[in-house]
């Protein structure tokens, strides 16, 4: 039993950290939001550079040989630094899918590309009556000749604005089927939705899209396979990400009560103020352990699919409790758009809502356990 | 024991629902926060048709041009407003400002300031907290010192919310220095106009904009002091008072959750109704619980008031339990809506403009009128006597 | 509007808190835990003298004409005294289900019983796999001349074995009527369950118990008419005797935290304390006031369902808030038997319970509130 | 990173997993306290039985003829003890008498009071809360005044645990009452059967029986002091961190957990399985999360004492989480259970024997060691740095 990072995971982290506190300060964060990329292009090829983009990639694809105990490590940062980027749904999701469900020609010529930095990919999913899991896709892939004629919108899709191609799920004749579509292809209409964090999520409208079949993922009808185990595989990483904001904010809020007078005495030392921090402590450690606990198991190969409800049910709760904790403690202060504290409060929405929130996951798992539907 | 208005004040409440639901279509309502300048204009053009109606200040008394009616119909008024998420304006100068005038003012000082007020002509922002004294407001810095006739403010304050609209700022300033925490504190009005005040904008998560403002030797005349000098904390404690129900805050919700439910009874999503999803059903229902319990504690403060009584930790109570309910409603409708609760007013997407977004920022408010952690001391040592 | 109790009733309350604090200190409480009969028939005749057993009932049956809001201000001091007895059963549930569903007959002969404490009607309606408010009843009554003869098992019958007769709910040919059975009658087997608080309720078996055709109360088939009123109005009842034992639990956690010393300070002074006081506080006028606006609107004959049941909802959680908090503050001695807590613990279970917990009313509130089940 | 035990380890596990489960049969399971003569004596014979494989003291050091295996091999057994139900005995004697006694003891404190203990003959109470002295136990005022080679103890312990099984009394008593509050405090071990040693029964709600204890003049050899005089606050702090997991709680809440959710999945109620209510589903899947998360952090401590570290802040985490988790879990049981929640053990309708209602009392346990509000202060303070 080791349930500590090895050593070379935490010099992992600490690089990470230092990195992101010297490249991606809140400042830069705020930048972000305001820009239409939404990521910073410089930071990103600065990413790619530490072996980030292709991390969990095997080395012949220009891959880091990384695990998803790494990954996750590394994530935990990037929560932390609440860097804005693609690099969740271009290189673990897209990625991953691509690594389990793609050929060889796929994989040898995106990859690496993925891996440089060079190409974004991103994941066309949700659609407007259907969350990330899909319930019913309605958009179509029709055959025609040797391509596919691709019709339906698509909503929700990060990064779509950036992204070379999008990497979408379609019914075709009788399942799912993956396509990557380039997104300069006629036909594909990105629309900017107004979101939370201006999060660079789109309306991805697809009009007699028409891409040749072997830009097929995975096999005729299949798509669910690959994209099912690369969805498991984010649902880890974004735990990850979620359980390195809470920190921050356990951390932020910590400093702030040991600075801040009231009464007479830090805040710190009143036993509301402890009392929340202490709790939020508990959250914070019990989301780390239940969230590297489902990575070692898909690590190991073991079922995990529990664990991986577990972890991001509880990461859930946690990150709302970071959030109301955080805005309690630092009260007024906190209600302004210069605080930080709107920063993390923010991407919760979108990190707990993300592949799935709390309630999702207690569902699955009541069905893990046996109970009935 | 009665639940129920009486016949006259449940026809005030019919016309003014009526009033606002044709005056404030749905496209002018505030969902949450009061954003643009044109809501803001809006705002006030409603309630100067609420003043001209004699609805405005019909909970003031009658000598100062209000009434003639009471609490049970300043609460009517109040919640009426919540519900028809009427733009706020105006709120600081007619249930702050106004009653302190009324309560500790002069001759002179009420016929310069009421009226204005009354006739939703006059917006006042309110400068109580400073950087260093949040919570603990009795530690202000804020100085205010004597000068022949004038009285000279240095200092900054925090939160001072409408800081952009208002032609006043209410304050509260240390006035002896020597004295005791509370005993040194004095009340002024101030033309935000005068020389050396400036205003450094802070905008508001939930789209407002306030700002902090910076007294730099600001010269005002002493005839600005309301009450007696050093009693300002006293008055300003005991001029809280005046309309403490909630009751707007709480319709606000109430709204947004009705709205909400039939949004769930109406949207499908993966081919079922939200209201279809028993944990959903669950949820509503134990939200709809805590809503009901906290339209009769607001309630029951305004009741308090209509008897004579002064609520105290009775709008403590209502308070707190509305902080914890606003942001248990909105975490769980945003759960509810799924990714949809990632987005902001997106003109195709959105589901009910946005406003369960709007309102869980909106929620983030945790300290409004004073932290609540300060509502659970004051319901602890005045409520129940626990000791300090 | 007016939210606070008339002048007379506010005179009911405290002649009856001075009543019940005299009378039925917790010395009497343990004393009658241990007892056979599980209430005192000498407080009992102290209570219908104060006309409190027939407080409900009109006086032309002996009663004191009382609404239901002078019976919900009436258990709250019940409820802060704990007072074992069954009031609640007897005179509310039954008393109400003979009032609504009765003929005149039946109602000139056993209300007055019922109202000098003379008599004890217990209403025998859960069963074994159905709660209390019956699903599907499998006690059948089968028409033989003139008498019903009874078959079957009640569970988690109050009082069964000092009651006169039990109200029972059986199934008839078509749907569920309601049998006064003698409660001495050949075929009647009552059993006390171990429970809680040593409350005494009961298995009770039936078997081949004949009951004239003239102890049916209400019409054949339609008994869930008058019962169903009387469960309405008894719940609201319930939820006032909750109300008392929280308030007096919160009183007691205040004085002990007034005077309970620990590093040098009174512990209501902690904030950790503090806050859960008033919490406390919170939850138990919001139960008290929700509770009255159920009894006044049923009072005025305006529909109250959802009242109803956001009342014993909110009971029910403000209630579970009251033992933690109890037991939180008072910590180490209120895990002793000799401590009081556990007496306000232990009723909390069958008080929340009794007539529909928490769950079961949002249940039913969902459905009020439109939602497909 | 390795969530998983060596073969080893897991060898060592599936052992005495079997050997409880042939040993402790379901109906001399402690469901929730041990309450009866039998229970206990039937928990002793297991302990006896433990110990002569070997494994009753697997975490003790080899010196005292423990081991050879360390707190992972301790943790493994005590959550095969918890998910066992073994009734518990001599768990004061096995995880705080005998490392105190390891760690501070003379050599003839160690040949005296250890090996009864190893081989489960030996029960110990604990005297340390008193009435005045809960959660602030620093201020306690029993004493302990050196006359000849003997200490004199006066003053009145309470909450002493097994007091009526025991043969000693483990006890801190002030020995310098001019000394600062935690300075001048001292351990020392008391036999009960010492002349002025008087206990008066205090039954625990959970159904077993503790004690006050009162001491008159008792008379004890000054050979009993453990470790140094006045150091007794420190070497009582320093002996909590022994078995700090918390895993046989963890472990005896885990078990009652999953046999609830058996029962969910084969009793019907209203024609229904309990399993098949939305809401019922919903809330066991919640629980199951914080259960797991309980036992990860009870293994993080155990871990963590593997490596060397010793747990502080951890470990009340892990208490902390535990405590909130088990009332969170009974209360749902309980309403899912109904008016069946209202049965004690009931020989013919209970459901589990009652042991949702006994888990219930059990979870009012709001304080063991410590109150949980000293965890708080303990992760606070320690684990985030926080000022006092």
């Amino acid at each position: 039993m080791d349930l500590g990072l090895s050593e070379q995971q935490e010099m992992l982290s600490r690089a990470a950290r230092e990195f992101l506190e010297a490249e991606c300060p809140t400042t830069l964060v705020r930048e972000l939001e305001d820009s239409d990329g939404g990521y910073s292009p410089e930071l990103w090829r600065k990413m790619a550079d530490l072996g980030w983009l292709g991390q969990a990639f095997p080395g012949q694809y220009g891959g880091s040989d990384g695990t998803l105990i790494d990954q996750v490590a590394l994530f935990e940062e990037i929560g932390r630094a609440i860097l804005p980027s693609p690099i969740l749904t271009s290189t673990v999701l897209c990625g991953q899918t691509i690594l389990y469900g793609g050929n060889e020609d796929q994989k040898a010529a995106l990859l690496p590309l993925i891996s440089r930095g060079d190409t974004i990919v991103t994941l066309a999913l949700a659609e407007a009556d259907a969350g990330f899991d899909g319930g019913d896709i309605s958009v179509m892939a029709t055959a025609d000749g040797g391509d596919y004629v691709i019709n339906g919108t698509k909503l929700f899709v990060p990064y779509a604005h950036v992204a070379d191609y999008l990497l979408c799920v379609a019914r075709t004749s009788g399942a799912d089927s993956l396509f990557l579509i380039d997104s300069k292809t006629a036909g594909v209409n990105i629309t900017l939705l107004h979101s939370v964090a201006k999060y660079k999520q789109h309306e991805v409208a697809l009009q007699n899209v028409r891409v040749p079949r072997t830009n097929m993922v995975g096999q005729l009808d299949q798509g669910r396979g690959p994209l099912g185990k690369a969805v498991d595989w984010a649902t880890v990483v974004q735990c990850g990400e979620i359980v390195g904001r809470c920190q921050k904010v356990l951390d932020l809020v910590v400093d702030y009560s040991k600075v801040r007078v009231q009464f007479g005495r830090p805040i710190g030392s009143f036993q509301a103020v402890l009392h929340q921090c202490a709790d939020l402590r508990v959250a914070v450690d019990g989301a780390r352990l239940v969230t590297y606990q489902a990575a070692w198991k898909l690590v190991e190969g073991r079922p995990c699919s529990e664990d991986i409800a577990m972890a991001k049910a509880f990461a859930g709760s946690a990150s709302r409790q970071a959030t109301a904790v955080g805005h309690g403690i630092f009260a007024g202060i906190a209600f302004t758009v210069e605080h930080d504290m709107q920063l993390y409060m923010m991407r919760s929405k979108i990190q707990e809502a993300n592949l799935g929130d709390s309630d999702f996951h207690l569902d699955n798992l009541g069905g893990y356990m046996g109970f009935p539907t | 024991m009665n639940f129920e208005l009486t016949e006259e004040q449940k026809k005030f409440r019919s016309d003014i629902r009526s009033f606002l639901e044709e005056e404030v279509p749905p496209e002018h309502q505030a969902v949450f926060g009061v954003e643009s300048e044109e809501d803001y204009r809006f705002g006030r053009s409603i309630q100067r048709k609420l003043a001209d109606n004699g609805w405005l200040t019909i909970g003031w008394p009658t000598e100062y041009g209000g009434g003639p009616k009471g609490p049970i119909e300043q609460s009517i008024f109040s919640e009426a407003m919540g519900y028809g998420r009427v733009p706020r304006t105006g709120t600081t100068a007619l249930n702050i400002v106004g009653p302190a005038v009324m309560y500790f003012g002069t001759p002179e000082q009420k016929e310069k300031y009421l009226p204005p007020i009354a006739r939703a002509e006059a917006e006042y922002c309110q400068g109580f907290s400073e950087p260093n004294a949040g919570s603990d407001l009795g530690s202000l810095e804020f100085r205010a010192v004597r000068d022949g006739d004038e009285n000279v403010l240095n200092g900054s304050k925090m939160f001072t919310s409408w800081a952009f609209r208002a032609q006043y700022i209410y304050l509260l300033a240390r006035t002896d220095p020597d004295a005791p925490k509370h005993r040194g504190i004095s009340l002024f009005i101030a033309d935000v106009k005068t020389p050396g005040i400036s205003f450094r904008p802070l905008p508001y998560i939930n789209g407002s904009m306030a700002a902090q403002t910076y007294f730099d030797d600001a010269r005002i005349p002493s005839s600005a002091l309301i009450g007696e000098e050093n009693r300002g904390w006293y008055h300003a404690m005991a001029t809280l008072d005046f309309e403490r129900s909630g009751l707007e805050r709480y319709a606000s919700v109430q709204r947004t959750f009705d709205d909400f439910v039939e949004l769930c009874k109406t949207t499908k999503y993966n081919g079922k109704l939200l209201s279809e999803n028993p944990i959903a059903r669950h949820k509503l229902a134990k939200i709809k619980v805590g809503m009901e319990i906290w339209r009769l504690l607001c309630w029951k403060v305004a009741w308090m008031q209509s008897t004579g009584a002064v609520p105290n930790a009775e709008a403590s109570v209502a308070f707190l339990h509305g902080t914890v309910q606003r942001l248990e409603f909105t975490q769980t409708a945003m759960e509810i809506l799924g990714l949809y609760g990632t987005l902001m007013h997106d003109p195709k997407w959105s589901l009910m403009r946005g406003a369960i977004e709007g309102i869980h920022r909106e929620s983030m408010h945790l300290h409004g009128a004073g932290t609540t952690e300060i509502h659970r001391n004051i319901i602890a040592q005045r409520g129940l006597g626990l000791p300090r």
